[in-house]
C-alpha cells in the first residue's frame, strides 16, 4: 500500500511537471487578460499603481526595463529585465518618490522554462508594498546580486543559489547554505530527483 | 633576530553542539586574542526541506509541517499558512474562529517570549529565570493541550477556521491566566531588569542602527528595538488586530537590553490583546464553509503576519491544484540571523553569547 | 587546651596526628558530599523544584551515588593532550584544598587544628597553588575552550587574591594576630563584638572576592558553561573530573569556614556547643553563596577584572586606612 | 544601585513556595480529553475507505482490505509506522467511522526501531492497557447495558419460574 502511494505520488508530481509549464506560462500573462472579466477593483487599482511605478522606473533606466505589470489582489507586480535588476531595485530604494527601503520576501521559483526571483518591497515611510520579479533561463541561471544594495539578501540569495541553482553575480560569499558542499543538484528545481542525484555522504572533509 | 612577538589568530568553532547555540547552529569565530575579527555562521544542520516537501502535500497536510518550523510559536506558523490560503481564496472566517485564533496566537507569543527570557538569562549565566519561565509557559501549554490535544505541535488551525471549539471552561481559564501572568511579568522585572550585572552585560552591546535594521531586512523585536515602529499587527492588520487596543513598543538604542526589555513589554501588550479578545469572544461556528479539497486559484500570493520573531510570511505560487506549485516561507529567524556577523566583528569574545542570544533565533525556523 | 605542637614528636603522637588527619579527611569528604546535596536542594527549592530525591531517603545518598558513578567511569585522556600534565593537574588543584583546612579552628578545643601563627597567610598561600592545577588542566587538555577557561581562571583568581588578602588585613589589624585561633578568641572579647561589625566593608569585599576565588556564579567565568562549555575541565572525565569537583566544594567549605572564623566569630557563641555554632555559621555562609548563585547572571571577563582592580582593591585599601584611623582614635 | 538585592529577595521568596516537580515515572501526567497520543484502531468500524492513508502527511499508514461475500469491505492489515508518524491527528479527523482514534498514551520509547512498526492487533489492544477515553466510556456503557439486560433476564426467569410455579400449583 505504501508503495502504491509512493508510486502515486511520483506519478502525480510528474503530472504537475508536465501540466505546469503550459499552465503557469499561460497563467502569468493570461491573468492580465482574465482579470477584467469580473473586474476586481483591487487588481485594477494595483495595476494602476504598478504602471505609475513603471513609468518612474523607465524614466530613469530607459524603456524596456519593466517587462510586464500585473497584479495579484492588491499587490502590483512588476517584472523587470534581468539586466537592469540591481539598478531597478536601487532606484526603487533611493528614489524619494518610491523609497521601498525594506525587503520583505525574497523567493525563487522554478517554472520549467525559466527561474523567477521575486521580491516583496515595503516602503516603511508610506506603508505600501509592491512585488518585483525577474526571470533568468534555467540553464546558466545568472542574475546580478542584490547583496551590495541590500546586505540582508545575502543568505536569501545563497539559499536560492543552493536550492534553485541561480548564480548571483557580485555576491560576496556565494556558497551553499542549507545543503553541504558535496551535494549534487538543486533540490527545489522541479526536475530534481533524489534518486538520480544521490548526494555525496559526509559533508565537509575532515581536517 | 626579530624581537616582535609572533601572534596567531585562533579559530574557534562554537557549535554545532554548544550549550548556547540553541540547537544545531555553528559559528566559526576567528579570534585575535579576545577580539572577534571574523564570524561565519553556518546553518543548515536542521534543514528538512519543508518547502520541497510542501510541493507534494495538500494545504491541510502542510499545516503539521509548519508546526515544526518555529517550534516555540507553532500557532503563529499555523496561522501564517492558513491565512495566506484564505487570502488567496478570499474566504470568510467565522468570528468565533478568528477570536480563538487571536487568543491562541497571542498566548503562543507570550510563551515564546517567555522562553526567550529564560534561555537568554541562562546564556548569561543565571539559571533560575529559565526554570521560572517554564512554570508560566506550562500553563499556556496546558491550555493549548486542552484546546488542540498537543503541547508543542498544535496543528490547530484549518483553512477557514480552527479545528476545535474551545472546550467548556477554557475561556475562563485564559481569563484567569491574565492577572497571574501580569504578576509574573512584574516578578521578572524585579528579578532581572534591575540587576547590575545583567545591565552591564547587555547595555550598549550589539547595537543595531536603524539603517542597518532596514538594510538587513530585520523584523520583529530586532527591528523595533532600533526605534522603528513596524508591527504588522498595526501596520498591515490581519485577522482582528485592528479591533484591539495595544501599543507597538519600540526601543531606543537597539542594544541587547532593548531587545530583552521589548520581550517583556510585548508580553504585556499580548496580555492586553488576550484580555480584550476573551471579553469579546462571540458564540458561533468555528469552521467556515470550505471546499473539501482546497484548490488555490492559479497565481501567486504573499501574506505575512507578525510572528514571535518577526515577519513571518508565506508565499504561495499556485497552478490551481490542491497542492502548492511552490511554497516559500519567509522565516524571520533566518533573515534576522544575517546581521549576526556584522554585530560580532570587533566585539570581544565574552559578548558573543550575549549578542547571539538577543537576536533570538529558533533553529527549526532558520533551517526550515 | 591541648595542642599537638606543644607535645614532643613521638611515634604515638605521630600516629595520633595521622589518625586525626584521616578523620578530618573523611569528615571533610562527608561535609563536601552534603554541601553538594545542600546546594542542589537549596537551588532546587529556589527554582520551585524538589532537588535530588531518588537515592536514599530524601535523596541523601545522591552525592555518594554521583561520586561512585564518577569513580566507575572510564578515564578518558584526549589523544593530543599533554599526558603527564593532564594526569597531574587535578591532583595539584585538589591537594591544597585539603591542606588549607589544617588551620581552620572548628571548635573551642583545637583538636584538629594546627595553631599556626601565620594561619591566614598559610591559607592564602596554599589556596593559590590550586590555580596552577587549573591552568595546567586547561593547558594540557589541548582544547581551546579549556585553554580559555584555564587562562581566564588564572587571571581571575590571581586578581582576586589581592582584595581577598587586603580585606583580611583589617581583621588582622584589629586582632593583632595572624593566628586564626587567636582571631576567634579576640572576637569573643572585642568591644565591637564580631568583626563583621567594625569590618563590614572588609566583609563585603571578602565575600565578593571569595565568590570570585571559588569560581562560582556570578564569577564562574572559568567554567562558564554557556560560553566555554565547561571551561578548564571540558576534557576531564571520571575520577579526574571528580577531583576538580571535590576541590571546588572543599574550597566552598574552606572559604566559608575562613569567613566564619574571621568575621562571624568562629565557633564562638552562647548556649550551644562550639562545633554547632561553627556549623551553623558556616552553613549560613554557604547558603548565601548558593543563594547568590541561584539569582545572578554571570559577569563579563573584562568587567570582572575591572571590578577587582578598580573597585575592590581601592575599597579594601580604604578599609585598611579606616581601620587604622579608627583604632587610633577609639 | 542595589537592583541585585531585589533579585535576591525574589529567589528567596521562592524557597517556601509549593514545588512543582511531577514525579514522572510514578505519577503520570493527566491529559485532557483531546490529547493526541498513540492511536487505537477498531477494525470492526473500518470501511477501508483509505482516507487516513491519503491524508497522512508522512505516509506512515498502510492498510489493505478485502470484500467479503456480502460485498462489504473488511480491513485485513492496518499498520502505522511510528518512526515517521507525527501524531498530527489528521487521520482521525478524516475517518468517517471513527475507527481510528487517539489515546492518551504517549510513551513510545523502544529498544529497536522495528518495534515502532505497529500492526492492527497492537493498535486494537492499545486502549485496553492504557485506556482511550471514548473506548472506556463505551465499554462502561456496554457493561452497564449488559448488566441491565442480565438483570432483566434474571427478573424474567424469576418471573417465569414464579409463574410456572404458580402454574404448577394451579
Amino acid at each position: 500500500m505504501a508503495e502504491d502511494k509512493q508510486a502515486d505520488k511520483v506519478a502525480s508530481s510528474e503530472t504537475v511537471e508536465k501540466a505546469a509549464p503550459e499552465k503557469t506560462a499561460k497563467a502569468a500573462p493570461a491573468k492580465a487578460a482574465k482579470a477584467p472579466a469580473p473586474p476586481d477593483p483591487r487588481v485594477e487599482q494595483a495595476k494602476q499603481q504598478g504602471e505609475a511605478i513603471k513609468v518612474a522606473i523607465e524614466q530613469k533606466l530607459g524603456a524596456g526595463t519593466v517587462e510586464e505589470v500585473i497584479a495579484s489582489k492588491e499587490v502590483p507586480i512588476l517584472r523587470i529585465a534581468s539586466a537592469k535588476w540591481r539598478e531597478a531595485i536601487t532606484f526603487l530604494r533611493d528614489d524619494p518618490e518610491q523609497r521601498f527601503d525594506y525587503i520583505e520576501l525574497f523567493a525563487g521559483t522554478d517554472y520549467k522554462d525559466y527561474i523567477e526571483v521575486v521580491l516583496y518591497l515595503h516602503a516603511m515611510s508610506r506603508g505600501t508594498y509592491i512585488s518585483v520579479k525577474t526571470r533568468t533561463p534555467r540553464e546558466q541561471a545568472v542574475l546580478p546580486s542584490l547583496a551590495p544594495v541590500f546586505p540582508g539578501v545575502n543568505w536569501e540569495e545563497r539559499e536560492v543559489f543552493d536550492l534553485l541553482g541561480v548564480t548571483f553575480e557580485g555576491h560576496p560569499d556565494l556558497r551553499r547554505i542549507m545543503m553541504w558542499d558535496g551535494w549534487n543538484g538543486h533540490p527545489l528545481r522541479k526536475d530534481y530527483s533524489e534518486f538520480e542525484n544521490m548526494p555525496q555522504r559526509g559533508g565537509e572533509p575532515r581536517g | 633576530m626579530s624581537t616582535s612577538l609572533r601572534t596567531e589568530e585562533m579559530i574557534l568553532n562554537v557549535g554545532p553542539q554548544h550549550p548556547s547555540t540553541h540547537g544545531v547552529f555553528r559559528l566559526v569565530v576567528t579570534l585575535d586574542g579576545e577580539q572577534i575579527i571574523d564570524a561565519d555562521p553556518v546553518v543548515g544542520y536542521l534543514h528538512r526541506g519543508t518547502e520541497k516537501l510542501a510541493e507534494g502535500l495538500q494545504y491541510t497536510q502542510i499545516i503539521p509541517y509548519t508546526d515544526r518550523l518555529d517550534y516555540l510559536a507553532a500557532m503563529l506558523n499555523n496561522y501564517a499558512l492558513v491565512h495566506t490560503v484564505e487570502y488567496a481564496l478570499d474566504l470568510e472566517i467565522p468570528a468565533r474562529a478568528e477570536y480563538l485564533r487571536v487568543i491562541v496566537m497571542e498566548l503562543n507569543r507570550i510563551a515564546s517570549h517567555l522562553l526567550f527570557l529564560g534561555t537568554y538569562l541562562l546564556d548569561l549565566g543565571a539559571m533560575s529565570p529559565f526554570l521560572y519561565v517554564f512554570q508560566e509557559r506550562e500553563r499556556i501549554v496546558q491550555l493549548f493541550n486542552e484546546i488542540c490535544g498537543a503541547r508543542l505541535t498544535y496543528n490547530y488551525m484549518r483553512v477557514g477556521g480552527v479545528k476545535w471549539d474551545a472546550p467548556p471552561g477554557w475561556i475562563e481559564k485564559v481569563r484567569d491566566f491574565i492577572p497571574f501572568m501580569r504578576e509574573k511579568v512584574k516578578m521578572y522585572d524585579k528579578l532581572i531588569s534591575g540587576n547590575e550585572i545583567f545591565l552591564h552585560r547587555v547595555r550598549g552591546i550589539g547595537v543595531i542602527t536603524k539603517e542597518d535594521a532596514l538594510q538587513y531586512s530585520l523584523s520583529g523585536i530586532n527591528l523595533r528595538s532600533t526605534g522603528i515602529a513596524f508591527d504588522l499587527r498595526k501596520n498591515r492588520p490581519y485577522s482582528l488586530y485592528n479591533q484591539f487596543e495595544f501599543d507597538v513598543v519600540t526601543g531606543k538604542n537597539g542594544d541587547c537590553f532593548d531587545r530583552y526589555y521589548l520581550h517583556l513589554e510585548e508580553i504585556r501588550q499580548s496580555l492586553r490583546i488576550v484580555e480584550q479578545a476573551v471579553a469579546q469572544i462571540p458564540e458561533g461556528p468555528v469552521l467556515g464553509k470550505v471546499p473539501k479539497l482546497i484548490r488555490v486559484p492559479a497565481g501567486e500570493y504573499y501574506r505575512s503576519i507578525e510572528g514571535a520573531r518577526g515577519e513571518l510570511g508565506v508565499y504561495i505560487v499556485s497552478d490551481g491544484k490542491d497542492k502548492p506549485y511552490r511554497l516559500k516561507l519567509r522565516r524571520p529567524s533566518f533573515v534576522n540571523l544575517q546581521i549576526l556577523r556584522k554585530l560580532l566583528i570587533g566585539q570581544s569574545m565574552a559578548n558573543l553569547i550575549a549578542i547571539l542570544g538577543a537576536v533570538d533565533i529558533v533553529l527549526g525556523e532558520v533551517d526550515a | 587546651m591541648f595542642s599537638w605542637q606543644t607535645q614532643p614528636l613521638t611515634w604515638m603522637h605521630f600516629l595520633g596526628m595521622l589518625i586525626g588527619a584521616v578523620i578530618v579527611l573523611f569528615l571533610v569528604l562527608f561535609i563536601v558530599m552534603y554541601t553538594i546535596y545542600f546546594e542542589r536542594k537549596v537551588i532546587g527549592w529556589m527554582q520551585n523544584r524538589i532537588g535530588p530525591n531518588r537515592v536514599g531517603p530524601f535523596g541523601l545518598l545522591q552525592s555518594a551515588a554521583d561520586v561512585f558513578k564518577l569513580l566507575l567511569k572510564e578515564d578518558i585522556i584526549p589523544a593530543n593532550a599533554d599526558r603527564p600534565m593532564f594526569l597531574i593537574a587535578p591532583i595539584i588543584a585538589f591537594v591544597p584544598s585539603f591542606m588549607v583546612l589544617a588551620v581552620i579552628p572548628y571548635t573551642a578545643t583545637h583538636i584538629f587544628t594546627a595553631g599556626l601563627n601565620v594561619g591566614v597567610l598559610y591559607y592564602i598561600a596554599l589556596s593559590s597553588i590550586s590555580i596552577v592545577g587549573i591552568v595546567l588542566g586547561g593547558w594540557a587538555s589541548n582544547n581551546k575552550y579549556s585553554l580559555v577557561g584555564g587562562l581566564r581562571s588564572a587571571a581571575q583568581m590571581i586578581s582576586y587574591e589581592i582584595p581577598l588578602g587586603l580585606s583580611i588585613l583589617g581583621v588582622i589589624m584589629l586582632a593583632g594576630s595572624l593566628n586564626l585561633n587567636t582571631i576567634v578568641t579576640h572576637q569573643a572579647t572585642d568591644r565591637f563584638g564580631w568583626y563583621i561589625i567594625p569590618q563590614i566593608i572588609g566583609f563585603v569585599v571578602f565575600v565578593i572576592a571569595a565568590i570570585a576565588e571559588l569560581n562560582r556564579t556570578p564569577f564562574d567565568l572559568p567554567e562558564a558553561e554557556s560560553e566555554l562549555v565547561a571551561g578548564y575541565f571540558t576534557e576531564y572525565t571520571g575520577f579526574r573530573f571528580a577531583f576538580y569537583m571535590l576541590a571546588e566544594y572543599v574550597y566552598v567549605f574552606a572559604i566559608s569556614a575562613l569567613g566564619t572564623t574571621l568575621f562571624l566569630g568562629g565557633w564562638e557563641g552562647p548556649f550551644l556547643p562550639s562545633w554547632l555554632w561553627f556549623a551553623i555559621k558556616t552553613s549560613a555562609f554557604i547558603f548565601f553563596l548558593f543563594w547568590v548563585r541561584a539569582t545572578m547572571p554571570r559577569i563579563r571577563i573584562d568587567q570582572l577584572m575591572g571590578f577587582a582592580w578598580k573597585v575592590l582593591i581601592p575599597v579594601a585599601l580604604f578599609n585598611i586606612l579606616l581601620t587604622g584611623a579608627l583604632s587610633l582614635i577609639l | 544601585m542595589f537592583g541585585f538585592l531585589k533579585g535576591l529577595s525574589v529567589t528567596f521568596g521562592q524557597l517556601t513556595k509549593k514545588k512543582l516537580t511531577l514525579q514522572y515515572p510514578e505519577v503520570k501526567p493527566e491529559w485532557p480529553e483531546r490529547f493526541r497520543g498513540i492511536h487505537e484502531f477498531i477494525p470492526e468500524l473500518c470501511i477501508v475507505c483509505n482516507q487516513c492513508a491519503r491524508i497522512c502527511p508522512t505516509s506512515c499508514i498502510s492498510l489493505s482490505g478485502s470484500r467479503d461475500e456480502n460485498k462489504k469491505m473488511h480491513i485485513d492489515t492496518y499498520d502505522i509506522n511510528f518512526e515517521i508518524c507525527i501524531l498530527c491527528d489528521l487521520c482521525t479527523e478524516v475517518c468517517p467511522t471513527e475507527s481510528i482514534r487517539m489515546t492518551d498514551r504517549f510513551e513510545l520509547a523502544t529498544y529497536s526501531r522495528d518495534d515502532l512498526y505497529k500492526d492492527m492487533h497492537w493498535l486494537y489492544e492499545n486502549h485496553v492497557k492504557h485506556g482511550s477515553y471514548q473506548r472506556l466510556q463505551e465499554e462502561k456503557a456496554k457493561a452497564a447495558q449488559e448488566a441491565q439486560e442480565q438483570a432483566a433476564k434474571e427478573a424474567k426467569v424469576e418471573a417465569a419460574a414464579k409463574s410456572s410455579g404458580e402454574g404448577g400449583d394451579a
